[in-house]
């Protein structure tokens, strides 16, 4: 399936793209994800910390992705 | 009122939002653009969001301290964009009948906020920019 | 910024005197008229104070508060005179380069305030006046 | 000597005036104003405190007065 993925901050940059189109085998989890584009980006790699949101709540590691979630890549935050 | 804007905060509607009658006690957290990082100057901060997720979690924030303090009101403004030093970044207000609780929770509030809220900060010195927290 | 006054105290003003472009953080509070004490209606709140010690008083608590945490900036403006639900009685703004300071320090300064400052308060009830704290 | 003391709250509803002019003997302190006045105006006695300031500061029981002092009667203060 291939899923749209929001990118921010310095994922952005690494990536360079606000919005990336990405294959993955069907039921694919958030584990899978963020593994395939570890590999296809090292940059990633070396982020203190990477998270993946989906319908703009945080995801835990085993959750599923569907081609229709909205999924972002989330760097360390650093608000306020 | 939870929002991100990309306009200046305006600090005094922000607490006008959390008046009310029962409230004897009002405290707000203001973030501002320090000039210097680590005694390094900074020329201008850069805040990016993801807007609809970062309404939603502030959302819960507010509905997680509303819970746990007896809170009156709660409002947070997080602005995003280009800001020069001195401007706010987040202005959090929060009224309460007594004091204690107006300080708890606008602290609590603050220290959630930068943890959990899906927002970013790239600081922009005279030799380059930096995502900040990005890298260990 | 430290003042006792009798007009309505300007929030906005209280908190841009404290603005410096060290700080990272401005922490306010604003003490506000309840409508009730004890659950008891007030109407409305006198406060009287004897305004050269109070000055004096104030800051002196900024002066302690400075001297314990790494203030940039400290503004506190009392109100005297009839006020009604919902007006601030006190504003007290600190600004620090980093937010937990500013929690601090104006906690401090609000509860010792409360202590030493000479200002008194009578609660005016449909059935009469009462000057707070006065009697056990 | 004959001080001046300024009251303040409920201490001026009780003497019923905002200035006192006050006869004590020479040299009195803190603590023989506090006890004359109790004593001329037994409702000071039920206050939760009383306070003496001299010249915009608290003043210790032992301080002594004098006629040309800045004297205030401070009842418990209740600001913010």
């Amino acid at each position: 399936m291939q899923v749209k993925i929001a990118l921010f901050g310095i994922t952005k940059e690494i990536i360079g793209a606000s919005k990336l189109n990405y294959q993955l085998s069907e039921k694919a989890d958030v584990n899978q994800l963020l593994s395939s584009l570890k590999a296809d980006y090292p940059a990633l790699q070396k982020l203190t910390s990477l998270m993946i949101a989906v319908n703009d709540d945080y995801a835990t590691p085993e959750q599923t992705l569907s081609a229709h979630d909205e999924i972002a890549l989330i760097p360390p935050v650093c608000g306020g | 009122m939870i929002a991100i804007t990309e306009e200046p905060i305006n600090t005094q509607a922000v607490i006008d939002a959390v008046q009310a009658d029962g409230a004897g006690a009002i405290n707000v957290f203001i973030g501002t653009v320090r000039n210097q990082t680590q005694a390094k100057p900074v020329i201008q901060l850069d805040f990016e969001a993801y807007d609809s997720m970062a309404v939603k979690k502030m959302q819960e924030i507010a509905d997680q301290a509303t819970a746990r303090w007896p809170i009156q009101k709660v409002a947070i403004v997080h602005r995003k964009g280009a800001l020069q030093i001195g401007e706010a970044a987040v202005v959090i207000a929060v009224s309460t009948p007594h004091r204690k609780a107006s300080f708890e929770a606008c602290e609590f509030i603050i220290d959630t906020l930068k943890q959990v809220v899906p927002i970013w900060k790239k600081e922009k010195f005279e030799d380059g920019d930096v995502w900040v927290a990005a890298h260990p």
